[in-house]
């Protein structure tokens, strides 16, 4: 076995140093009625041409950004991702270590930790990031469960636009804790309507969606507003993190936590993950917080270095009083979003958002002159939006298909009411040609 | 920051060049990427835009725009490469040597699941896209589901859990799921002292009471403990086994029977799978509902903390329960294929916004492809040769924490040490100058002291001795130069850290210098 | 090999923890993967074979094979892996910091260049697959041709040498061949006297004497100097410009007149192309053969020395000497696309077994294309403002060899350091101390203790702060503690390494103890 | 610029420290006329991704192995490489690093090279192999260069089948130290005939290559005895380094010099470059050896360490007397085929040119057994081999590309006496099937 460097030889020589006569023999405890008297039931082991010949075999079978140009978002997003990232994330240094327990020994890891930290503060205009938690979804789950904690109140206000699957995530993991969540309903202009009206001084939080599933720009002042009136806590959930370098910080729209998904930032869409959730919150709530945090300090010598901190909130301290359970998170894509962020600086993801956005408004202008099509809701986008099709949505999608696109998502399972139509999203992997491509074939024009 | 050398560094330097395994080299400074940023840098360029320019503030309206974004540095590609190659030298990591983690099973994580993982057909599908053009990704998630039950003697496996802790949750959300629906509300978990943290924090989390069950003195789990907690308002016992000694819970049968008998039900804790691939399967031995981390049993790298996947396996009777969506094949009468399933009335619902991480679950297949029956099982031959075969050239120097033969890890302790002064967390110091990572040290809680080491199956005899010849010389550094211990690190490029300091002021990100 | 450290590393420790870029830290020992192989370890496993197995000494006879691979170690994967990591982290590297070595333009390798020339389609192409089936890499063969042609101002370009030598071998040859074409049988080549090995070298490979012309003074080349050696027996003056002291050529069309006047050639050494991309074109000062050296010039990497390339450009007059094949775009007429060309019967032939280092090929158009007209120029502006601002900040310290502005690069010396017994090799050491690769040192030869350092624009102003500071630090060592100097470097794994001892006494080859 | 860190700012910071008012200034040494007054004609500078873009584009215009099944080797073989190989070869601490000039910080590249010199001379069965050569055939070159100075003589005598390219490069090389070229004859069994009889003592250099272009195994031995019968060297040339494995030690068999193309280890196609020339030689000869040579010493403190060595040979020294002209080599390649070495090791590598022998002997029991076929040659081969087809050969090379393979080269260019032939060659990564559909294009069987 190219994995196991021990010989037969070797074996011998260490089972006697232990002073056992066999293999068998170290094993002794386990009653013999209870071990495997069969080989697993599993295909033979091979050599990696073979391995890698069998996965190429299943890699092919499936659509990719390779094979065909992607419109479809909801939560996970097509983008560029700059090729020093690769480069950098295989250092084996990187991504053979463990969590940085050890410091002295991890500066690596934890001083990328910490700038990432100071990014995402300043991202969401908030104080305190953590170290990434498994996905958008959990973190906002994670999110209500800590402002449950805080307030120590039961009820969740959700904004209309919170992602289906979020959505879902939230109930599974508020079940156990006896969490109620209550979701506003959508106005005509897209966005939610009458979210004060359902705070009330039960209510924990108000989790706004923004952009939403519906890829329309939310009023997260007026949400803040509302929670902050009842005394609750005002989230955020970012799901196209992107949005952050364009759109006020939530933060200084009055959210207390801010959280979401940063895929966007050069993690690669890998059928739903590992992608990266974030977290952050004010200084003053960072003890109620979940997840790893990293800390200055200085060393023995007056040097500065960094350290895991606070982690009596955490679980290998606190056990069943910890913030959250998490322990492995999502470390290797929160490098990979430092190095991206660091790549494209202030000024890149900026002008990567005003792309983003001229795409969108492109498209919304291409699809309002095409009769047939229809943008059902007014209120401003960032790269996403829903597009009404005259026929179906799966015949309008089968047919951008053929055009070699994948044209965005039925949004049928999702919001029913809305007729047919398709969630489109525009990220700088498509041009103007994939555009006038896309809006042809949803339009039922034979390209 | 100056370059001059700082004053006190002059005298520090009563180190030795050369220690074991390492000897003193070069290590390169790097500030943090702020300090290194310049207004006007581009370490990226945009494609041209071919669609009209647009202006945000017409577009969203002035007061929905940021004016400028915070918290960015500026730098050329250069300095971004030059950064992150710089500071990732500051790491150790399995690839340098071995990383003797207890309960963390740092093997060698072969370089093909890394190819595999990264396939584009894989690394650049969408979770959304129709499932005829994920067939691909739907037959490895199933096949990958299949391995696993049959590795783990459970019936059904889903993949969803992004790590241990969340298939932890799962797990014991599936029990609650199980209970009430049977209209059994019970409201307490039993874990046993030496556990993992995260169980009693995933049984929290889930609205349950914990209460820790006592280790036996032999370090085992015994009926008679389990017995004494165990009620109709217990709905379940968590246990790992092998258990966080690197034993063998050899009661397990008994155990699960007492659990039964009371209509409880028995979560297995899989960190420590890899002792019995092969071997034996927790499934026969009476679990009803367990987690697998894939990043410590099937070989996905562990990323500096993460990402990992952990799948979560049941007994029929908790089948109904699974997180959905859920992969079935279908008939040839549906067209043959594979399809996502979510009618699963009583499933727990969904624990992650997409399917887990679908790029973890690749480099477990290619492992286990990679491995078949024999490989793997070699595997949980070898993790257990090798912890026995330190143990044995340890023990001396290093009381154990049990008695007798350990599985794939082994629990010692600083008890011979303490006369000198010296602690586990100074061993574990002085090991870095060594040229290695420590071992966990203080975990389990219940042995004081505790260095807490598995090799893995990845090192070799010789490797073992070497690491082996370090710890001794420790100790015996530690009965002659006891200071020199307590002063470890003396090589690396930071000295011991303040933690404590760094709790008591915390400082948790940077800001420029005056801003506060 | 034992693990204690050696007696006298105990005393060696008066190095300061910290000095300026770099601190001490940990460096992991590693032996040769001979000392660690075993009998029996697998590093790989090959497939399973579908056709009968054969036996080797039936099918080819006892007496034509042999009966064990000689010279081999064996090793499993994790192993092999540990090896080559821990090795290379005892290199330096141009992602880890400066790497100022002149003449050799050690700019940054951007990492877009490496993924392109993975892509399948390049990487996984055979040469001798049909041209049909290769219509991409003779299209990216011919773009790039013209590229180069346009940046160097030259008319044809082939692409064919593996390196800057085998460049120069190229335009020698033709050279040659030109001139027996005519009849005329020249036997010399001119060559300043501080040009670089491999231009002589070359002539002289080529069957030419070698006649050296002295620079002037001012470190230029001057018309008088080649006028003297000039005479209708000379084929060729071989000269680089910007020269080896980092200066242009003023007099170069004067001097190619006085060579072209007399019937003979003039090389241009592109060595140095960096200097003056987008702002002058050696074919526009009357260059008529030159090399490029795309490992410098063009960002591909050294990898530890090659693979490189080197194509070489010519005017008109030596096109029908150029190597084949060349890519030729076929007419409409013809079917259009890209064809190969053996018909060039004057053709010098084939240097290469197959189209050259196409690998690098894709590498340098990659950063062409990424750069464009502007982004080229702008590397040839930085590179030029990096060099005089070292210059700037070390001139008083470190006297250089030339009076006034440089080009790319500027030549120091160590003149003010004699009177302390210091070196240039001293301070070269002991700059490894400060985190940096030297310069190169002692070249070129014309200058005594030359330290010749070429930032490239790859580098900072703060960066070159810090460089020229160490630089500063170490020769105000120098004159305060001299001895440190000499005996740098402190905190590399290994000292100062015995060059003469090496060759004195060759061990070329690992051979098992006692084997000798 | 991405790649160019300084701002404006800075460079007027800069342009003060120096002391002139501009840039312009800076080059003022460059008389002004021999400047270029308008930008380079060359495509704008682009961002990543329209770069990767445009070049993915032409990528896509060639076959490949990704696309195709191989059978075409005729000096650069299509094998299977290593994951662990791209994963080490790409740490920057290798690639980006220059020749170890400096030994204290180069260790990493100069062991790595000792560890090459050491399995090249086991492999050949020498004493002393260099840092590489650029490719096999100037490998070969200046192997006969190096003859030509040790012996002080000018011929050089061939075998039949030295690769047409390398006996063009062999010219190449040789017409400007007047070298003189001379070829024995095939024989009908495919093997080189009477090279005894052109061998006098003008001879500097036997030259053999083993395997021959055609697939055939030499007579080494009685190659080598001509030589040295008559004062001259005996050269080896191995278009196929992996036959190394399994052959007999060229200097077991009598070479004084063993050269060749070692792109099988572990080092992709490229469309033919960059491979991997390799040279090993006598001790005696070791300062006529062209190329740089790592040997071992020791540090100031009695540590082992390896430097270049032997330099004196070299150009950067000796300048017109040195041994070669070669400065830049292939120094990762040598990296690249070290770790497969030490990957595969001495059972992995001879079990694989096993595998490869077998392979070959599959489809040469087939094409015996398949009418319209011919195999012309009867010597033994190890994994390529000559066949002849009944029709044309680029009418059966078509009919196998419709199947999706690369059939082999026809060989009409370089040996039109052989009829409509084809030179194929059978690696691991060809299969049975794959072979099988091969004999049936080729002979016509439409499948
Ligand atoms: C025994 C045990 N249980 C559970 C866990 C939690 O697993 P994860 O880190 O994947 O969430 C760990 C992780 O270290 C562990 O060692
Ligand atoms: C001035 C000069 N000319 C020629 C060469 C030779 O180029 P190469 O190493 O690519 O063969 C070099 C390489 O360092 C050089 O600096």
């Amino acid at each position: 076995m190219r994995y196991v460097p021990n010989t037969e030889d070797e074996v011998r020589t260490m089972l006697e140093r232990i002073g056992v006569p066999s293999l068998e023999s170290l094993f002794s405890r386990i009653p013999a009625r209870l071990r495997l008297d069969r080989p697993l039931a599993l295909p033979r082991g091979a050599g990696e041409q073979e391995v890698l010949g069998a996965l190429e075999a299943l890699a092919r079978r499936n659509a990719c950004l390779d094979t065909h140009r992607y419109f479809l978002g909801a939560g996970v997003y097509p983008h560029f991702i700059p090729t020093a990232i690769d480069a950098l994330a295989s250092r084996s240094e990187f991504y053979t270590s463990y969590t940085p327990y050890q410091p002295e020994i991890s500066q690596g890891t934890l001083q990328t930790i910490f700038e990432w930290q100071t990014m995402i503060a300043g991202l969401t205009g908030l104080d305190v990031a953590n170290a990434s938690m498994y996905d958008g979804a959990s973190a906002t789950a994670e999110a209500a469960l800590m402002a449950m904690r805080v307030t120590r109140r039961p009820k969740v206000v959700v904004s209309a636009g919170l992602h289906p699957h979020t959505r879902e995530v939230l109930e599974t993991y508020l079940d156990g804790p006896g969490g109620k969540i209550v979701a506003a309903a959508r106005g005509p202009d897209g966005r939610s309507e009458g979210v004060g009206a359902l705070v009330d001084d039960e209510t924990a939080c108000v989790i706004v969606q923004n952009p939403s599933f519906f890829g329309v720009i939310e009023d997260v002042g007026d949400a803040a507003k509302s929670a902050h009136a009842c005394g609750a806590l005002a989230i955020v959930t970012v799901p196209e993190a992107l949005s952050l370098a364009l759109l006020r910080a939530p933060g200084a729209l009055g959210a207390d936590i801010v959280c979401g998904e940063a895929q966007s930032f050069g993690v690669p869409m890998s059928f739903g993950g590992p992608h990266l959730g974030f977290l952050a919150a004010r200084e003053r709530h960072v003890r109620q917080m979940p997840g790893r945090l990293v800390g200055e300090t200085v060393d023995a010598r007056g040097k500065r270095g960094f350290v895991l901190t606070l982690s009596t909130r955490e679980q290998h301290i606190r056990r069943d009083r910890a913030t959250s359970n998490i322990c492995t998170n999502q470390g290797l894509m929160l490098l990979r979003a430092t190095i991206y962020l660091a790549l494209l600086g202030a000024r890149g993801l900026r002008e990567l958002a005003v792309q983003n956005l001229a795409l969108a408004e492109y498209a919304r202008s291409r699809i309002r002159a095409t009769p047939g099509l229809e943008l059902p809701f007014s209120a401003p986008v960032f790269n996403e939006f829903v597009v009404r099709v005259a026929d179906s949505a799966p015949a309008a999608l089968a047919r951008a298909l053929e055009a070699g696109i994948v044209g965005g998502l039925d949004l049928a399972p999702f919001a029913e009411d809305l007729g047919p139509a398709i969630l489109v999203c525009t990220t700088e992997l498509v041009s103007r040609a994939d555009i006038d491509a896309l809006v042809a074939a949803l339009a039922g024009d034979p390209r | 920051m100056t370059d001059a050398p700082a004053p006190q560094d002059r005298d520090s330097t009563t180190a030795v060049h050369r220690v074991g395994n390492a000897a003193r080299g070069v290590s390169y400074e790097e500030p943090l990427l702020f300090e290194r940023s310049r207004p006007g840098r581009v370490g990226f360029e945009l494609r041209e835009l071919d669609v009209p320019a647009v202006d945000p503030a017409e577009v969203l309206g002035e007061a929905a725009i940021r004016s400028e974004v915070a918290g960015l540095p500026e730098l050329s590609e250069v300095e971004v490469v030059r950064h992150f190659t710089r500071i990732s030298t500051w790491n150790y990591a399995v690839d340098l040597g071995p990383y003797p983690l207890g309960s963390c099973t740092m093997k060698y994580n072969p370089k093909l699941n890394e190819v595999a993982s990264r396939l584009p057909g894989f690394a650049n599908a969408h979770p959304l896209q129709p499932e005829a053009l994920s067939q691909g990704l739907l037959a490895l998630i199933h096949e990958l589901e299949q391995h696993l039950a049959e590795v783990s003697g459970m019936d059904r496996v889903s993949l969803q859990p992004a790590a241990g802790a969340q298939g932890e949750l799962a797990g014991i959300m599936m029990i609650r799921a199980y209970h009430e629906q049977r209209g059994d509300r019970r409201s307490k978990v039993l874990i046993p002292d030496s556990a993992h943290g995260t169980n009693p924090a995933s049984a929290a989390l889930n609205g349950y009471d914990t209460v820790s069950v006592p280790s036996g003195p032999d370090g085992l789990l015994h009926p008679s403990a389990v017995a004494a907690a165990m009620s109709e308002d217990v709905a379940a016992l968590m246990l790992t086994n092998p258990n966080t000694l690197g034993l063998f819970e050899e009661h397990i049968v008994e155990i699960c029977e007492i659990v039964h008998a009371k209509g409880g039900l028995v979560y297995g804790d899989g960190a420590n799978l890899n002792a019995i691939l092969g071997i034996a399967r927790p499934g026969d031995l009476g679990i009803d509902v367990m987690h697998f981390n894939l990043h410590k049993t099937f070989s996905t790298p562990h990323g500096g903390g993460g990402p990992g996947a952990g799948p979560v396996g049941v007994k029929h009777l908790l089948a109904p329960h699974l997180p959905v969506p859920v992969v079935r094949r279908q008939d040839e009468s549906e067209g043959g294929g594979f399809t996502l399933d979510y009618e699963f009335p009583r499933s727990i619902g969904r624990l992650h916004g997409n399917f887990g991480n679908v790029g973890m679950l690749v480099r477990a297949l290619a492992y286990i492809r990679s491995l078949g029956p024999a490989g793997l099982r070699r595997c949980a031959e070898m993790a257990v040769v090798n912890a026995n075969y330190l143990l044995a050239r340890l023990a001396e120097e290093y009381p154990p924490a049990t008695r007798g033969h350990v599985m794939h890890e082994c629990v010692l302790t600083d008890r011979r040490l303490e006369a000198h002064g010296v602690t586990t967390l100074d061993v574990a110091k002085r090991l870095i100058d060594h040229g290695y990572h420590p071992p966990t040290i203080y975990f389990p809680l219940i042995v004081p002291g505790a260095l807490m080491i598995e090799p893995t199956e990845s090192e070799s005899l010789e490797g073992l001795d070497r690491l082996a010849d370090a710890l001794l010389d420790i100790a015996r550094e530690a009965r002659e130069e006891p200071e020199r211990v307590r002063g470890a690190p003396h090589h690396t490029r930071l000295a011991r850290l303040d933690e404590t300091r760094a709790a008591r002021r915390p400082i948790l990100r940077w800001q420029p210098a005056g801003s506060e």
